[in-house]
């Protein structure tokens, strides 16, 4: 029993916090919420390079997965650094092939491809087929499908191709929200149902571990702009009101990652679903609850748009319902502890 | 004690059907983009046309001297109505009871008509980029020069600038004075010369507010409020009525709430008893903010400092109505839309007009009597 | 229109504070939490020569009442000192014995003299009747029944007169509640059902403006303590989270007030029963966090038996839940705004 | 990474099948009142004898020797057999680490095993009435004779000082010095001449404290804990331990979050997301403390204020989880019963050990690194 991360880990993560350094994130989210796709799409193939793609493609399928535990290692410096692009609809869709195997004719071209960093993929899910009822508004959007590659949706037990319709804004400028047009049926009955389930709760564990880094961003600018930031002849951060919003801030953060860890850890058992809920419940509150600590610390300069900050700000109240609301996944949580 | 408003039932009656008959026929666009911006001044007009822009001001201003009830009972009805956000509003809120107190009747004879109709909207200019919460440490200046003062330096966070007509706003006019002392309270033309204005992006990128740098702007002895270095002065008697019901008037929220109520209808699975209880939570503090608003307006001493708890009453309540609709919305709580717009309009609340944890500090030392650290 | 007190009922207000602050209400308290009734019963009867027992009792039945907003002043200071008692057992009963009329043979003879101060009453609602399902779980406790000259239990439609049975404690050591034994049936069918909705309402409001008295005075003895009690060197007031912490504890009080003076205002129109239900969840919520703020900014003194203010933390816990809890009277809220 | 407890599974099976056999078979009476406290008594003495009183105690004190995971999986056992609390608790959790860091080999030997036995039951006599939070503004005195100290002033909050038999705690030995310095941390017999105690009763009536007074207690040498002079420090290695894992263990937790669930299915309308929700969350929260304790576990490094985030989360878990308990019984709440007397007891979580506005501020400042505010 180990339950922290081993020096491999540590420096995957390590690696990839230096790469997203150097690639000016911020830039890139503002190319990308303008339709300027290249440089988002230049640091996938070097994301891809180092292997964060190619951790929910099973290594049968030319893959290095599944790797959980790296696999939101990754997807928590993906928060922290705020990158665009469909990665967890992408893992969705990984998990998703997988899981059809050779019911799908191109399943293992798709799943090599998405590996290997050339097939950017998005999924629709206009429910959460993992989660219990009342069921979640209709979702019909395919986050960044006008980038991708590869565009699937589920409808019940219907697999189908589809392709970018309409996209609407989001309030976090990174995500683009195509609804989509839906083609041909691809696989149909209880295995794609199935299957659905498995990549919902894939996409819910990798949202999960981006706001926890989304949320440790938060309170690291946060932090620093409390020590320089003087008024009333002090660096604010010495009044007791800010730093008691920044320890609670930091109390959620250190709580949610050991639920994202924990349910990382649970692949493969019974209990991965429930797990995967309670981290995706933590990591919602702590993420949103340090966005909101982020913002009254900074004032009026949080609020902007051309602030940095506020692009993780935007991205912590957007990922807070995404892949389900806290309120869904408490059900979920209760529903498989107390078989209601 | 009684809430019997069948004294200002005609007025009411009134007030309603005027909306019910001009109110425009689709929504403007959003007064934060210049579009949206000259739509709302259009409808300044119109309102101003039924003398229902500025109903609480004496009639030789634009007004109907409505008595504050009656102001309340209009703000019920604009806002029941679903009528357009008030572009005029820091005119309006925030310069007009400045100059009541402390303007001179030249100035409310040549400033409020003006900002009555619309002709000429005005943005609030007081913070820095180093004064935020610490007003007293402002460092933009005004030099005393032959009939009037030269400005310099930098404003920002100035709501509306991106395309307003006016601004007013303190500047340090003594240098060797010390925080509170030496300001001047002035106003000028945002097209004057020597003044660059870069509107900035709100969290929505919407050019909500504009930073402005003066470059040895001048200003008549005329456009002063008040005296030369007494602006701390006159800038307190703005925010003292910034902090009260005037910034955020009940019917605001009662509104809103109606609207979630409406959308929770509509959404939610009547199941779902947590979304249920936010929805009534939202319902029932707009009803108290209401109360609350009548037993103001029932009381003749002044509330002084009690309106830091008004101030932190409406900013939480904005926020989480906003996001109990969000929440209601579920997927579809990100995308662009009213509830969106009002849930990031909300978000400025628990920060502007003083910060919430220096509304705290005032309603501990200054209502509760509670000690003020050492410096 | 004028929604403040007049002059003669702030009066009202300070002469009840004036008895109430010379009466000692804590060593009454202790007394009464032993079962030593008779400085309580005193108490009761110098506070009905002020007319507070009347005010529920209408003029045609030897009382003052119905008075619903010198009502709300009289429980706000009886929460402000802690007062013990069925009071609010007491005006339910009136309501009720009102709204009943000739259908009992006793109800003048009882309600003269509760409106004198000679008969103390309590009574047992099983289930409130006035809140909507779920169902709060059933209380078969009559507050203080063993002190009480006339005990009523109202079963469904079913008005019984009822006997002070075991005594249960409760965490406020002033609220001793017997279970009550069922006797002889007094009256019954919808018009029992519509009194009992009555005096629901009615003990509702007196506990809502119980509560906010009793926050109050939590607020004012922590003020108090807060510029007194020196830690490093300084009053704790003089830190910023401790002045955060009661700025918080004035706002919700200052907020539920007016509610609470709406609900009485609205004595007699539709939305009473609303506007009551309102009144609980705020005056609950806000006297509830003014007791924990208490026992924060008091410490481990505010903790024990013997120190005044734990009398109030305890009631306004205790009072937090009676007469239906804040989830409750938020459904019933909600079902008279949207009939759900 | 791995949850892998497959190594520490006998463990685990011989301690739940010793739990089964041995539990009393109807639960002890409060062990803050005599009779229950005699009765706790007894049960750490057939504890110890299975060696399952302070397991990760060296063999020679009466432990095991067990690793922390095994300490883990001791207490998830413990509490979910629904085993009685630990009267030894403030010895074993507060002085024991202090004597293994601090004390002699003589002490060791001759305090830990009539600890770890029962038959002597240790409290903790640190507060004083004008020092709570701000523990370093100590009174009580500890003045040099020959071959020992004699102790005199007041010690108030010593839990379970009303029944225990022996106490522990920081006195001022040089009067001269100020705040941190000048402390000596001595252990003394309750029952020594000179020593009145006064229990106190906690907020629910039990006698949960004592106040203490001394009038010249004599302490021999051989009772000090560490260097003369040298309290605070010795002081600070308990607290350390005091705000980490120790005093309330993840196992406490979880038990209690699978006893709310059970109260919930029992009581609750499934209906009813609202409370569903709270309960959610408070089997989210115990499962997280829980993971966070394998993390800690998992580390070499010293943890050291970071025990300050584990005190606001368990303290602050502890209440919301009772509340929500309370708010399942609805009108049953207020009467006396486990959950009320589980709520009771924590609510004194936020304030001793260090409040949580203090245990905020050291997080602020040491973990985060904000600056300490100027004096």
């Amino acid at each position: 029993m180990k339950f922290i991360l081993d020096a491999e880990q540590r420096l995957f993560g390590e690696t990839l916090d230096k790469i997203l350094t150097e690639a000016d994130t911020p830039s890139v989210i503002r190319g990308w919420a303008a339709g300027a796709h290249q440089p988002g799409l230049a640091l996938w193939r070097s994301l891809a390079a180092t292997g964060v793609l190619a951790l929910a493609v099973p290594e049968s399928a030319g893959g290095a997965g599944p790797l959980p535990v790296e696999l939101v290692t990754a997807f928590h410096e993906l928060g922290r650094h705020a990158v665009p692009g469909p990665y967890t609809e992408t893992v969705a869709v990984a998990t998703l092939l997988h899981r059809l195997g050779d019911e799908l004719e191109r399943g293992s071209e798709w799943l090599e491809g998405i590996a290997e960093g050339r097939v950017v993929a998005s999924l629709a899910l206009p429910a959460l087929p993992a989660l219990p009822a009342p069921p979640q508004a209709a979702a019909p959007y395919a986050l960044d499908a006008d980038a991708a590659d590869l565009v699937l949706l589920v409808d019940g037990d219907e697999l189908r191709a589809a392709a970018a319709g309409e996209v609407r804004a989001s309030l976090d400028p990174a995500r683009r929200l195509p609804s989509v047009v839906a083609g041909d049926v691809l696989a149909a009955g209880p295995s794609v149902a199935a299957a659905a389930r498995a990549a919902c709760d894939m996409g819910v564990l990798a949202t999960a571990a981006q706001l926890v880094g989304v949320g440790r961003r938060l309170l690291e600018v946060s932090v620093d702009y409390a020590k320089a930031r003087q008024q009333f002849g002090r660096p604010i951060g010495e009044f007791q009101a800010v730093k008691h919003h920044l320890a609670d801030a930091l109390v959620g953060l250190e709580y949610a990652r050991p639920l994202v860890h924990g349910a990382a850890v649970s692949y493969g058992s019974p209990d991965f679903g429930r797990d995967v809920s309670a981290a995706k419940v933590a990591a919602s509150e702590a993420a949103y609850a340090a966005a909101k600590i982020a913002l009254q610390v900074h004032g009026a300069i949080g609020y902007t748009d051309e602030y940095d900050p506020s692009l993780w700000i935007r991205k912590a109240r957007a990922l807070h319902s995404a892949w389900g609301s806290p309120a869904a996944h408490r059900a979920r949580v209760i529903s498989a502890l107390a078989g209601v | 004690m009684d809430l019997d408003l069948s004294s200002v039932a005609p007025f009411r009656a009134e007030v309603r059907e005027w909306l019910r008959t001009h109110l425009p026929a689709a929504p403007l666009p959003s007064l934060e983009i210049e579009e949206g911006f000259a739509a709302h001044r259009a409808w300044e007009r119109e309102l101003y046309g039924a003398r229902l822009s500025v109903v609480s001001w004496p009639e030789e201003y634009g007004g109907r001297a409505a008595t504050p009830l009656e102001w309340l009972v209009f703000e019920e009805e604009y806002y029941a109505a679903g009528a357009p956000g008030r572009v005029s509003q820091n005119g309006i809120n925030l310069l007009a009871p400045t100059l009541f107190q402390h303007g001179t009747p030249e100035q409310l004879a040549r400033v409020l008509p003006s900002m009555a109709s619309g002709e000429v909207i005005w943005a609030q200019a007081w913070s820095e980029p180093g004064a935020g919460s610490d007003l007293a440490s402002l460092r933009a200046t005004a030099t005393r020069v032959d009939g009037g003062w030269l400005l310099n330096g930098q404003k920002t966070w100035s709501s509306r600038a991106a395309f307003a007509d006016w601004g007013f706003g303190p500047f340090r006019s003594d240098p060797e004075a010390q925080r509170h002392r030496g300001l001047t309270y002035l106003m000028f033309p945002l097209d004057a010369e020597g003044i660059t204005r870069r509107p900035i992006g709100r969290i929505d990128g919407k050019p909500a507010f504009a930073e402005l740098f003066f470059d040895d702007v001048f200003v008549p002895d005329r456009d002063v409020i008040g005296e030369p270095g007494a602006g701390w002065k006159v800038a307190m008697s703005t925010t003292g009525n910034e902090r009260g019901l005037t910034l955020r008037s009940p019917g605001r929220f009662l509104a809103a709430a109606d609207r979630l109520l409406d959308l929770w209808r509509e959404r939610a699975d009547p199941a779902d008893t947590a979304l249920r209880d936010r929805v009534a939570d939202a319902w029932i503090k707009a009803r108290a903010y209401r109360l609350k608003g009548y037993e103001t307006v029932s009381r003749t001493d002044d509330i002084g400092a009690e309106s830091s708890i008004n101030k932190i009453f409406w900013s939480e309540l904005d926020v989480t109505l906003h996001e109990t609709a969000l929440d209601l919305l579920g997927p579809d709580g990100e995308l662009e839309g009213d509830w969106l717009e009002g849930y990031v309009f909300s978000l400025a609340g628990p920060i502007y007009a003083g910060t919430n944890e220096i509304q705290r500090n005032v309603i501990a030392e200054r209502v509760l009597g509670l000690p003020r650290a050492g410096r």
